[in-house]
């Protein structure tokens, strides 16, 4: 394992204090229990909570800030935060509308968000977020929350900050959820410090296809082949899953996993793009980058959404945070 | 040990969660059973993180809550197991069969209630135990995986152990060989 | 070599295809000779003009809009581009006040964009960025410019957008350069899609240290520490160099090469951070990401410029580009 | 070829170039040698890239400048060739000895014109020439580079030949065994 660490037990808390540091204009962070928070507390706002294991930055701790996040809880690298973190992180940002949970659809997850929810005195609701089309609709736990729930956050942390209450911000959560699908691909495992190995092992012409965001192994293997065949898998799932009318306007979001460079991704977008474009379909707005990352993955994962002007207006808003910044 | 089908942090956050528990052993054992239970959930519950950490801290948690009685006999912890087993039945809405710690769970719940029915003695029970836990985990090796992160895998999962179901089996028999010294 | 590409020929082309349909709100690709420019070109504004090899995106393309760059000529990767690109490009963005050159100090880049401004009919002006401490000062060749280049882009960037002179361009570019020290370190190899293979062979407990941005060899091989020991010898070379007095301000980038995650790069900014504050150094501003990458290496730099007040204000004025953006 | 103290781009950069001046070779073919000089500078200059292509380009331009006279004797090639190095030269800020392309160049421009002066035959100006490229190319070998990417690498630089002294060496061999031909 070559990282650039001091020790696998001291990363995460590491990690947290130079971000904590690098960011102190906007955010703070509370070292026991973990969670980043943001800097001014605005009154009577529904208070937006997300989280999930740590190694996917900039989720969640980088979307933390006006106009998205109020708080993020990271766990242990690709390990649940605990119930004590997210009760913590919504006492401290709670303003008197409520708290909206914004979670991956985990098994971890939702176990350790549902404790902290049963434990709270506030009005509070869920959004669950499951995007990944790489499992069928049907599947025993639900699909996977991926990629999209960067655009979940954005679209409600908008809506939060312009007031819409607690109903509002959990009926828009629940229509960008429908409104998405991602779908995923590795080029390589990734390498958890705790572990210092691989979690998985591919050879050299392999690629793991429908991979979540952990490491763990994809739908299946396939051989390695171009870009554009590559794509096109991804893409044609995803079209298949959501339908997208001619004349829909989209959302255009490819994702990297961390170690695959933003060239690779252009030429994905490009790809992507083309395929939908000759369906007919309007993107109107694009998003290239890696904000919802496997530790050190090569890989990447391409988000379609299915805009409306109320979306389009909430997507366009404001934002200031560590990773996504607009308007401001 | 869920690296071939997890995530492969099961075993580190269980570590974790020992830890934490070894570190409070002076005040846990000044506690009656109920509170140690309780203790022990909401450490757990706070240390592990995943999916396993809000699963057995849920079980210590509904432990603490059965074991009003400070005399511990056979029926005693039957009835005090079982209600930690059906709290993780209840926040994991899962059951026995979908390849998960509960395969290693549910069978030593089943044995330890005939056991306490049958008034067995305390090598048999524990002998029972550990046998019921040990093909318990087995059977999840060749079981498709309908909860928990092997699930996503599909065919993929067959043939691996899974490993909160491993875990729980190394536990449970660790706890025998401890008991049956005595 | 695993990459998600079609062809080892086409990827800049396609890459850049990708680019300039995620971002057409704000550039535009020009295809033959290749350079990417502002969509909204300003009268009597200094044209600024950078480029350099392709692979160490988002650097330079993704710096080109309001506020900073007005066009980028990307070569082959990690190629310098020709003086054709330069010199389309300054006749498409020149608007009445003279072209800056930002030049990376290579010697591909330094003739290339010699030859360009040579031909060049228009007042022109070069900055030669050579921020990279790994080399001593007296450098047969001078040092490399590497990740300061962001930088220096962004700051002069302000000051053309606000209306200053060529003269007073080029001088502001050469104190920022003067103010700016890097050095950087490689735990991997990147591997060029050309060459199919990584450019240098390194073992699992081997760090390059003193790298540049091509994927050439750094200035000598370490054995693999701890990432405090590896960030102080970045930190002390830097500090050695600029000499910061006491209660000067800084600016303080951690950049990533391109496959280290940001958990890892917090982490380091977090040590490089301690390091200075301890010396009395006071960190005004922060930027911490992959922004100038040499495709899929994994390693970081550390980027030290010290500020002044008319530098803070330029570095806080507005930006719109692909990479950077704030204030709009 | 530049991988071990370069980038790894050279040849590829090269290739790029002789491609696009294959592609061009009806046209050039028509054009005198001043003219053909020139056009192959630009085609050079504006498809390599990186230093070997401002290089090349400069060298080529400034051989059409130098080729005025249609008569090609030795002396009206060494000069032409001799302007060609210098302008390498010139743009490079470099010379012999600094691990470049110039210590492959400079060597066969120093053999050109001495064999010019005395008038050698075909043959031995051609096998000179090889000679002096060959070991020319061999000389960067043991040389610390002060040019170029490979002087980042100080020390580290000894012990491997310069690409852009090979890839001269070859070109200037080829058409050495080329012009023996006929
Ligand atoms: N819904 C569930 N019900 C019961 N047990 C579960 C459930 N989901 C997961 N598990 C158990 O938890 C184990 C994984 O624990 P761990 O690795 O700590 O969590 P995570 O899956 O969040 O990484 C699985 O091996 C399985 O035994
Ligand atoms: N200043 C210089 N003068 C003469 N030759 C040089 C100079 N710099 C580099 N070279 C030659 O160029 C070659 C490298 O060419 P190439 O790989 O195409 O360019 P780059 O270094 O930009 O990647 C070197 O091997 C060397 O022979
Ligand atoms: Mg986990
Ligand atoms: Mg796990
Ligand atoms: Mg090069
Ligand atoms: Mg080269």
């Amino acid at each position: 394992m070559k990282k650039l660490i001091n020790a696998v037990d001291s990363v995460l808390e590491e990690s947290l204090s130079g971000f904590a540091r690098a960011h102190s204009d906007i955010i703070q962070f509370n070292q026991q229990p973990h969670f980043v928070s943001r800097k001014n507390k605005s009154e009577n706002k529904v208070a937006l909570i997300s989280g999930g294991g740590a190694g996917h930055e900039p989720l969640h701790t980088g979307l933390v800030g006006k106009g998205m996040l109020d708080a993020a809880c990271p766990g242990q690298v690709f390990t649940s935060p605990t119930p004590d973190q997210m009760m913590m992180a919504a006492q401290t940002v709670e303003a008197g509308a409520g708290v909206l949970f914004i979670v991956k659809n985990y098994a971890g997850d939702v176990m350790n968000f549902e404790i902290a929810a049963e434990m709270l005195d506030c009005p509070h609701e869920t959004v669950l977020v499951n995007d990944d089309v790489s499992l069928p609709k049907d599947h025993s736990t639900g699909r996977r929350g991926v990629a999209g729930t960067l655009i979940v956050e954005k679209i409600v942390g908008a809506a939060a900050e312009a007031g819409a209450d607690l109903a509002t911000c959990k009926k828009l959560g629940d229509k960008v959820v429908n409104a998405t699908a991602s779908m995923g691909l590795a080029l390589t495992s990734c390498t958890v410090p705790a572990l210092g190995q691989p979690t998985f092992d591919i050879t050299d012409n392999e690629v793991e296809m429908g991979v979540g965001i952990h490491g763990e192994r994809g739908r299946e293997i396939m051989n390695l082949t171009t870009a554009d065949e590559l794509v096109q898998i991804l893409a044609k799932a995803i079209d298949e899953d959501l339908q997208p009318a001619k004349g829909q306007r989209v959302l255009l979001h490819v994702n990297g996993f961390g170690a695959t460079p933003l060239m690779e991704l252009y030429l994905v977008y490009d790809i992507a793009a083309h395929f939908f474009e000759e369906r007919g379909i309007e993107i109107v707005r694009s998003l290239v980058g890696n904000y919802t990352t496997s530790l050190d993955m090569a890989g990447c994962s391409i988000t379609l959404t299915l805009m409306d002007d109320e979306m389009l207006q909430y997507w366009d808003a404001p934002v200031h945070t560590a990773a996504l910044r607009w308007g401001i | 040990m869920d690296r071939a089908i997890g995530d492969g942090d099961h075993v580190t956050n269980l570590l974790r969660g020992l830890e934490a528990l070894t570190k409070q052993n002076d005040e846990l054992i000044q506690l009656d059973w109920s509170a140690a239970f309780m203790k022990m959930g909401m450490t757990l519950m706070s240390t592990m993180g995943g999916a396993s950490g809000s699963l057995l801290g849920s079980m210590f948690v509904s432990m603490g809550k059965a074991a009003k009685d400070p005399d511990m006999d056979l029926t005693a912890v039957s009835t005090i197991y079982s209600a930690g087993v059906e709290s993780i039945k209840a926040r994991g809405k899962a059951d026995i069969g979908e390849k998960t710690m509960l395969d290693t769970l549910i069978p030593v719940m089943q044995s330890l209630q005939s056991d306490a029915e049958q008034n067995a003695d305390k090598a048999t029970v524990l002998s029972n135990m550990k046998t019921a836990a040990t093909q318990g985990m087995q059977s999840t090796k060749d079981m498709l995986a309908t909860k928990g992160r092997a699930s996503f895998l599909g065919e993929r999962a067959r043939g691996h152990i899974d490993a909160g179901a491993r875990t729980s089996q190394l536990i449970l028999c660790v706890i025998a060989d401890e008991l049956s010294k005595n």
